[in-house]
């Protein structure tokens, strides 16, 4: 897949880092404000699409990429599952059960496990979108040779 | 409010017309668009915020994977679609009364099954959920997160976010497996 | 309950472009109208006449939110159209490199 | 060098979008930058040595005013040009050839000249950029270029090069 013009390349460099950051502040900051891990972890892979669609890549370092992040999305559900059977151990033997100390309203750091499930959330649906989208493009790239 | 929202909708049903009789499939695309962000503010007036930037982020998304792949290589696609329906004109004449006839019962049925739902609906703007208030009331103590949507989301209802992500990982091991041209070892 | 009308027309061109397209795209974009009339319906079930968004300020009372639950259930339900959207996409543009067309009755007649 | 200038850039972005200064916020934002400066590194501009020198600063918020005026003198003739009964339009795409040299500067200009009504750079090929204009007023190379581009030229290079 080859890149864009001069224009869309220099701006997708300055932007994609900036995309990416605000992404993990929606996702971070999910029981705060509105947002969480679906809209963050969408926010992120919108910024990596923007970064393929700007700059291209050839169908080799497409499937890395590809293999990285479905990796990504496995260790992700696992962590997400991981954290909920920690709780049957930890907590009072309930799935799902919030065992961490809630903390004070309004903080950042607060709400127990729930900052940590929008994480694995995000990473999960960022990964999952980004892979999606490879395997499209890596599709395409191999039905023109 | 109401009728804001009646306006927005009325737009949005014209657009979804619009986007399924386009001749051209990027037109049908825009349009499509234009029902998904129309979407966005009756989500926004509706006070779900969390729901309007999920769908905003997730429509262009979808506009995104259509534009650049699927339609990027399948453009000649439209200029066949003209010709076929010329040929079919005399064809669909004799079946066109059994189709009419066939639309309107479906129809019938169809809002006569509405009249019988929204019997049980509460009137808008009027609270019929008898779930909702074990999920508002202390809510906030109860899962130490301010927003509540996510509150319900990761505490209340964990199961169902497990499901969500587990259909979500099915889907991308699907598209994987679907579009592999070549195998690992060939 | 015009809105909840609206939706349901909404839902009904859903189901009408499912149902007389013969383009394979097409019937992809009719299942995610119909898709948007549902989370429509669900949050305006939801909504509080008056009500504020369900997001706690600090110093203000906690009552008189918008019900929270159907928003989340909407929310992963807008993640799950998604995927199934890309599912739907993968194998219409698999189907295209099989048979060189779009047209499912075309695809019909082309068996085997 | 770019990788702490990146650094930087994401972190202060960071502080204004929370727009507090209790200390989880300010870990949280540091260890996120931290993840993320390796992966865009190798994206984000090359030199960033020139950020760093004041004067380009001071021509920015000169070439600001200066674009508002022109902003503001297109937007007028584009009202006129649309109210007019007769609506005298006359577009087409004009080629003109750059005289800055850094990427950087180049889109800037694009930029500037999509945001100005009425003129729209189509694309960047070499050493020329296309516009499409809503009235070409002449065909000569010299008079259009400077009335396309000219205005903001000498401005750009001021503050990119």
């Amino acid at each position: 897949m080859q890149g864009m013009s001069i224009i869309v390349k220099k701006v997708a460099q300055l932007l994609s880092g900036l995309i990416f950051m605000y992404g993990i502040y929606i996702i971070t900051h999910g029981h705060l404000t509105p947002g969480g891990g679906f809209a963050g972890g969408a926010i992120l892979a919108g910024s990596l699409i923007l970064l393929v669609l700007a700059f291209g890549s050839d169908v080799m370092r497409l499937q890395k990429r590809e293999a990285g992040s479905s990796i990504m999305e496995s260790a992700a559900i696992l962590g997400f599952l991981l954290l909920a059977v920690a709780a049957i151990i930890a907590g009072a033997g309930i799935f799902f059960y919030n065992y961490l100390p809630k903390g004070q309203l309004f903080h950042l750091v607060s709400a127990g496990v729930i900052p940590l499930y929008n994480i694995m959330v995000g990473i999960e649906v960022a990964a999952a979108l980004f892979t999606i989208f490879l395997a499209l493009v890596i599709y395409k790239e191999e039905l023109k040779q | 409010m109401e009728i804001i929202l009646s306006v927005i909708l009325i737009f949005m049903i014209l657009g979804a017309i619009f986007a399924l009789h386009a001749k051209d499939l990027l037109s049908a695309l825009v349009s499509m668009g234009i029902v998904g962000y129309g979407l966005v503010i009756c989500f926004l007036l509706l006070k779900a915020p969390d729901l309007a930037i999920v769908q905003i982020v997730v429509e262009t998304i979808t506009l995104i994977i259509m534009v650049a792949i699927v339609l990027d290589s399948t453009r000649h696609e439209l200029k066949e679609k003209a010709a076929i329906r010329h040929d079919g004109q005399s064809f669909m004449n004799t079946r066109l009364v059994g189709n009419i006839f066939i639309a309107v019962f479906l129809g019938l049925v169809l809002f006569y099954s509405f009249r019988l739902a929204s019997a049980h609906l509460t009137e808008f703007g009027e609270h019929g959920l008898r779930m909702a208030g074990a999920y508002m009331e202390g809510a906030a103590g109860k899962t130490g997160s301010v927003n509540l949507v996510t509150g319900v989301l990761f505490d209340f209802r964990g199961y169902d976010t497990l499901g969500e992500a587990t259909i979500l990982f099915t889907a991308v091991v699907g598209v994987l497996t679907v579009l592999r041209l070549k195998g690992k070892h060939s | 309950m015009t809105l909840y009308l609206l939706c349901f027309l909404l839902f009904l061109v859903g189901l009408y472009g499912v149902l007389t397209r013969r383009n394979l795209i097409k019937i992809v974009i009719g299942l995610s109208f119909m898709e948007f009339s549902i989370f429509l319906l669900l949050v305006l079930i939801g909504y509080v006449k008056g009500g504020e968004a369900p997001i706690l300020q600090p110093g203000m009372p906690a009552t008189g939110f918008v019900d929270p639950l159907p928003q989340a259930m909407v929310l992963t339900a807008i993640v799950i159209g998604l995927a199934t959207n890309a599912m739907l996409l993968a194998i219409a543009i698999r189907l295209y490199k099989k048979y060189g067309t779009f047209d499912i009755r075309k695809i019909n007649q082309l068996k085997g | 060098m770019r990788y702490i200038a990146l650094y930087i850039v994401l972190f202060g972005f960071w502080l204004l979008l929370t727009f507090s200064l209790a200390t989880d916020n300010l870990i949280v934002g540091a260890v996120a930058a931290l993840l993320i400066t390796p992966y865009f590194g190798n994206y984000f501009v090359k030199d960033v040595g020139k950020w760093v020198q004041p004067h380009r600063y001071v021509w920015l918020v000169i070439y600001l005013f200066i674009f508002t005026w022109e902003c503001i003198k297109a937007n007028f003739d584009v009202a006129y040009r649309v109210l007019h009964p007769a609506m005298p339009i006359k577009p087409g795409i004009v080629k003109v050839k750059l005289n800055l040299k850094t990427d950087m500067a180049r889109v800037m200009l694009a930029n500037s000249i999509t945001m100005t009504p009425g003129t729209i750079s189509v694309d960047i090929v070499d050493d020329y950029i296309y516009i499409h204009w809503i009235y070409v007023s002449s065909v000569e190379p010299e008079i259009y270029s400077r009335k396309v581009a000219g205005r903001f030229e000498k401005y750009i290079k001021m503050i990119f090069e």
